[in-house]
């Protein structure tokens, strides 16, 4: 089976899926690159190379490239959702919400329910997340737990490339406003990637270790650092649930709650600022269906109620640290 | 070019209906029968009716706060329209959306909106499905005088410059954003001229002047279907009413409501221009009114008898599938 | 002592620093209204009359209405406000923070930390929140989670006309950015508000009943339905501690854990959607802080995960009612 | 209104030393010294210098993500900076900003902003404490031509002439906002046009010529403090560089970057200008040079030695108290 990154996964199955729906468009800031200039016409393929090589294959009428005017070109998208297009429209960094919070928030989410049922918004933002490259305070942040607490909207977080393809294919086919988070020190990750099609049905948590010691609730990037973490507790014989959420909204409280049934103990992990984050949610989701159960106080690791700093001393603190959640964890199995 | 007679009485018969609406809203909010901040549109019948003349169902419409006009020239239901604003669940949006949210994307019409400068991204993004599932569709989005300072609007411009969109931005001039004159808010005091300089041609019509508005819109539209990408519009208007019914209005000038009831009401105009050019009869135009004040009372008979959503409602139609 | 509205005290106080500051001045769409027509100049003072008369005062020098352009003039606000003005700037219903979310998030609550604290940002953004006056899903939000979980921002939610005047005073003089939520039904509501200057310190909770057998936590216009409850059970010989946070950035932690250490029950009642609301923040704290406290799972009641309808019928249910909170304290006392 | 020798100087000064700052910027950045996303200004020197000599310390600067150019323009600290970009506990702040966050509120720096479109919203707000507090200060916003399609920008720009800011709209062309050319994503092709029919006047200089920029900016600045309201200036200007630092820069024709950098250097432009004109002499600009090239090495090697922030400071300048 093919070993893909997921910035591979990601471009593969937007191709696919722009093969298959001649409705599927691509939307963005330099999606394609090169427009108004002398040099080639594929000259970015999105900041990343996500999108690379599309407008080779669909041209410019399928990839577009829009100014920098994310409350109109989110908007557009929007628009184009309810009237014939699936466009997938790339935020850049997340952190851009900033400017075109209303298209989001207010419009997209919204539009079903204020008009009666009488409309599908079927688009995919695509949007870069988290701190760890450098990018100081607007270019780092976790605002998951903002979008998913907005409803009308769907949040996806992949932490690997086979559940990018598969929560990506079902992101695009679905007929709701689906947020989709891309971590950005994920992208250079691998894994095995099925050619075939297959779908990650939205709110379906994975376990990505299992142990009825602990349940460890996590998502996107900080996934792998929990997983460091059950191994390195496996070895001394204490087995942790690591239970990856992979969509934020819908969340699969099922999951959640069936493993701390039995563990009773629970840390979740989030790299949002602490407050109001999924984290809190978790631990509240818990709290109040799983009480009974319940060992010992609930642990969140969670970044800081600061900004993102861009000083790699600070930063590298910022983020919840495997040693951070080791010690939860720890100190979450003793209480 | 010149309209037919139908389309003539056609024209009257959106007007009237509008004006009709809106009184009769304004009225039931008074005595308190209708929930809510509504915004009403009479004064500006011209401008909805003149534009959405050109357009099929299959052209998309993006409104504002003050979008019954709108919805009723580009074919809404009435009823529909009536029970929704009275919260009813026999209401176009089962009575959650309400005055400020009125949809109909079957007919077209993508949602009076609550946020100034909403509609403008929508409604090129509408414009953009057309162009590439290659279609001859057009859109439309209405922006005030106030909604045409905010930053979305410009974006949009930009945006339809650049992707050379079938799209028609036209712009509703009623000298008033809230209590705030356009005097003051729009700082160039040319809202065509600014939308010119973004890189479209601009027009500027009497928005009193239903022949005017549609010529304007002819003019745009054929444009749009022919791929000559947007145009703007900006139509001088008056409203006849405060911002939001019961506003005082301590922002007009000494008797200019008056005034403009009296010598800037669109229908007066048209009524005469008519009567006078000798296209209709007065009597024609009288039927008309009968029927509409018919259509509006049994409107708002049958808002009144139906049903509030039922609790179930509540939680519906927030996704299609979750 | 004078009787006040919650209206009528906050424009009380407006003029007062008006009057001791000169650097202070308000801005807003029709913060004075009647600019550009030919009508009288204080044509409309807010659109609900928050700030009617101040521009005779003070001028159009000091009193700013704007074009409707609110990333602009709040941007230029929190410009402002790192170079000699104290600005008190009105959003008018903070469902518009969509479009000028950046200004908030990414700029005016980011400024210090990213300058390395060499500025203060002494800016005051007021705004209506909250469902009631059927005024639909565009203009009935209560956002404050999201706006709580920003660091930089300070977030100030009155539940009373003594409240508003005295965390007014303390958000005007406050050298951080503050976030103001006047919730719309409160406005005609009104209490004994003394004339003397009076400030009441960020992150102090009040509480409004005491009692020692259940710790219902809220803020803002649902503090009154929680009193109406709490009084109810009280002419049954059961007694609640109500808390008022009052701020939800800070957050009076220690009065809740301390409360929550004496009843060890919990309900948290909030009009925000329920994921990631306060309401799930409170009950996270308590998991984790006071969780051997605890003998009953936390109850949150808060707004579901739909956006606001506006039939009346539905409105009703979707704000958290005193049946839904009654149920949830009689069913936390029982669990 | 003619420069003064020493201000013919001081402005060479300020061109070499940001073209040396950005160069070693780019040369520590490549072998792996410095952190983060750099977007550096070389190029473009004659644009920050022209525009920042007429100001003073209390007038205030709002720029972009390419701001160190603005930044030593506007008499920020070298060395301060260095260590900034560097993440360095004494960097200008402290480490906790970085390139696209350097600020000093101090030397009216209000930051670099890594939001396209950031700076003029608070720019405009300076302007508006200077014309409150009736100083004579202003401020000046850059902007690129790709945020020039911000709409932030668009009402920033209706702000100022509504309320009569002095303030000025810098907009730097130099062709390409990330990977994508100016002449695609401004729909109307004219920056400065767009910002006249807002309703201040717009000039349009050569970016690469010193003079050129101090002229137009002497007109803007007059006019600011004179209670005259905005102006906005429309510079093109050359990116010598990507759009951050290890861009490839594919869509640059072939031989572009070579060209740019043999016909269109500013700094090759203005000594032959003074040269020529004999307001300096070569052996001053040298002497200038060797200076700059010192302070720029030990600007590195201090930043270098500097110590990161410790710990504790993750949770320090969040509040001014909490
Ligand atoms: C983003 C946003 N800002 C402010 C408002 C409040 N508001 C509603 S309508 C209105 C005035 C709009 O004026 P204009 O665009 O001229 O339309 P008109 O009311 O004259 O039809 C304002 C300020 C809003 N709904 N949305
Ligand atoms: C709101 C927002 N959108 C997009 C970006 C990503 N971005 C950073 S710089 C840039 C291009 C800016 O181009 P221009 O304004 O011409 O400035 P230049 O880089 O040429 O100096 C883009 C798109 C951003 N930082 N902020
Ligand atoms: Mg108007
Ligand atoms: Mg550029």
């Amino acid at each position: 089976m093919p070993i893909k990154t997921i910035r591979q996964a990601i471009n593969d199955t937007l191709r696919s899926e722009m093969r298959r729906d001649s409705t599927v468009v691509i939307i963005g800031e330099d999606v394609a690159g090169g427009a108004g200039s002398d040099g080639i016409d594929d000259a970015a393929g999105g900041v990343f190379g996500v999108t690379k090589g599309l407008v080779g294959e669909f041209g410019r009428e399928r990839v577009i490239d829009t100014p920098i005017s994310e409350a109109g070109f989110i908007g557009m998208a929007a628009g184009a959702a309810c009237t014939g297009l699936r466009p997938v429209v790339e935020l850049m960094f997340f952190d851009f919400i900033g400017v075109c919070f209303d298209q989001i928030y207010n419009q997209m989410a919204k539009f079903r329910y204020m008009f009666g049922g009488k409309t599908d918004t079927p688009i995919v933002v695509r949007a870069m997340v988290g701190a760890g490259l450098r990018a100081a305070a607007q270019h780092s942040n976790m605002l998951h737990p903002l979008v998913a607490s907005i409803p009308g909207l769907k949040v996806v977080m992949p932490s690997n490339a086979y559940d990018a393809k598969g929560l990506l294919l079902t992101a695009i086919r679905d007929n709701d406003p689906v947020i989709f988070l891309e971590h950005k020190t994920l992208y250079d990750t691998s894994c095995e990637v099925p050619d075939e099609e297959y779908l990650i049905p939205f709110g379906q948590a994975a376990f990505t270790r299992e142990g009825s010691d602990i349940t460890i609730v996590s998502m996107s990037s900080m996934v792998l650092r929990c997983n460091e973490v059950a191994d390195k507790l496996a070895a001394e014989g204490i087995y942790a649930d690591v239970i990856d959420l992979r969509t934020v909204s819908p969340i699969d409280e099922g999951a959640v709650l069936e493993s701390v049934e039995v563990s009773g103990r629970l840390v979740i992990v989030d790299e949002a600022n602490e407050r109001c984050s999924m984290a809190s949610e978790i631990s509240s989701i818990v709290a109040e269906k799983a009480f009974h159960s319940l060992r010992a106080p609930i642990a969140k690791v969670a970044a800081p109620h600061s900004p993102v700093p861009f000083s790699p001393s600070l930063e590298d603190i910022y983020v919840p640290t495997a040693a951070r959640i080791e010690d939860a964890v720890r100190a979450t199995l003793e209480a | 070019m010149a309209l037919q007679e139908t389309q003539i009485l056609e024209a009257y018969r959106t007007m009237r209906t509008i004006r009709e609406f809106e009184e009769r809203v304004t009225a039931e909010f008074e005595k308190g029968g209708i929930p809510g901040f509504v915004h009403v549109y009479d004064g500006q019948e011209a401008v909805a009716t003149g534009a959405c003349m050109h357009l099929t169902k299959d052209d998309y419409v993006g409104s504002t706060h003050r979008g019954h006009g709108h919805c009723i020239a580009k074919g809404c239901d009435i009823k529909g329209m009536m029970a929704e604003i009275m919260g009813r669940a026999t209401g176009l949006c089962r009575g959650k959306g309400g005055s400020m949210h009125i949809a109909d994307i079957d007919q077209g019409m993508l949602g009076a909106n609550a946020i100034v400068g909403g509609a403008p991204p929508l409604a090129i993004g509408a414009a953009l499905s057309a162009k590439t599932l290659g279609t001859k569709n057009l859109s439309l989005s209405f922006t005030g005088d106030g909604g045409s300072n905010q930053g979305t609007v410009f974006e949009s411009m930009n945006l339809a410059v650049v992707l050379q969109l079938p799209t028609i931005f036209m712009y509703e001039n009623n000298g008033y954003g809230e209590h705030t004159g356009a005097a003051y808010a729009v700082g160039c005091g040319d809202i065509a001229g600014r939308a010119e300089a973004f890189g479209m041609p601009a027009l500027r019509v009497d928005g009193l002047d239903f022949f005017a508005v549609y010529e304007a819109m002819q003019e745009a539209v054929d444009r749009a279907r022919s791929g000559g990408g947007p145009t703007a519009i900006e139509a001088s208007a008056v409203r006849f009413n405060g911002h939001f019914i019961g506003d005082p209005q301590l922002y007009r000038g000494e008797g200019e409501l008056d005034r403009l009831r009296r010598d800037s009401d669109c229908l007066k105009i048209f009524s005469k221009r008519v009567i006078g050019d000798k296209l209709l009869k007065k009597s024609q135009l009288n039927a008309i009114d009968r029927e509409v004040a018919v259509l509006i009372d049994s409107a708002v008979e049958e808002g009144f008898a139906a049903p509030f959503p039922a609790e179930s409602e509540l939680l519906t139609d927030v996704y299609s599938n979750y």
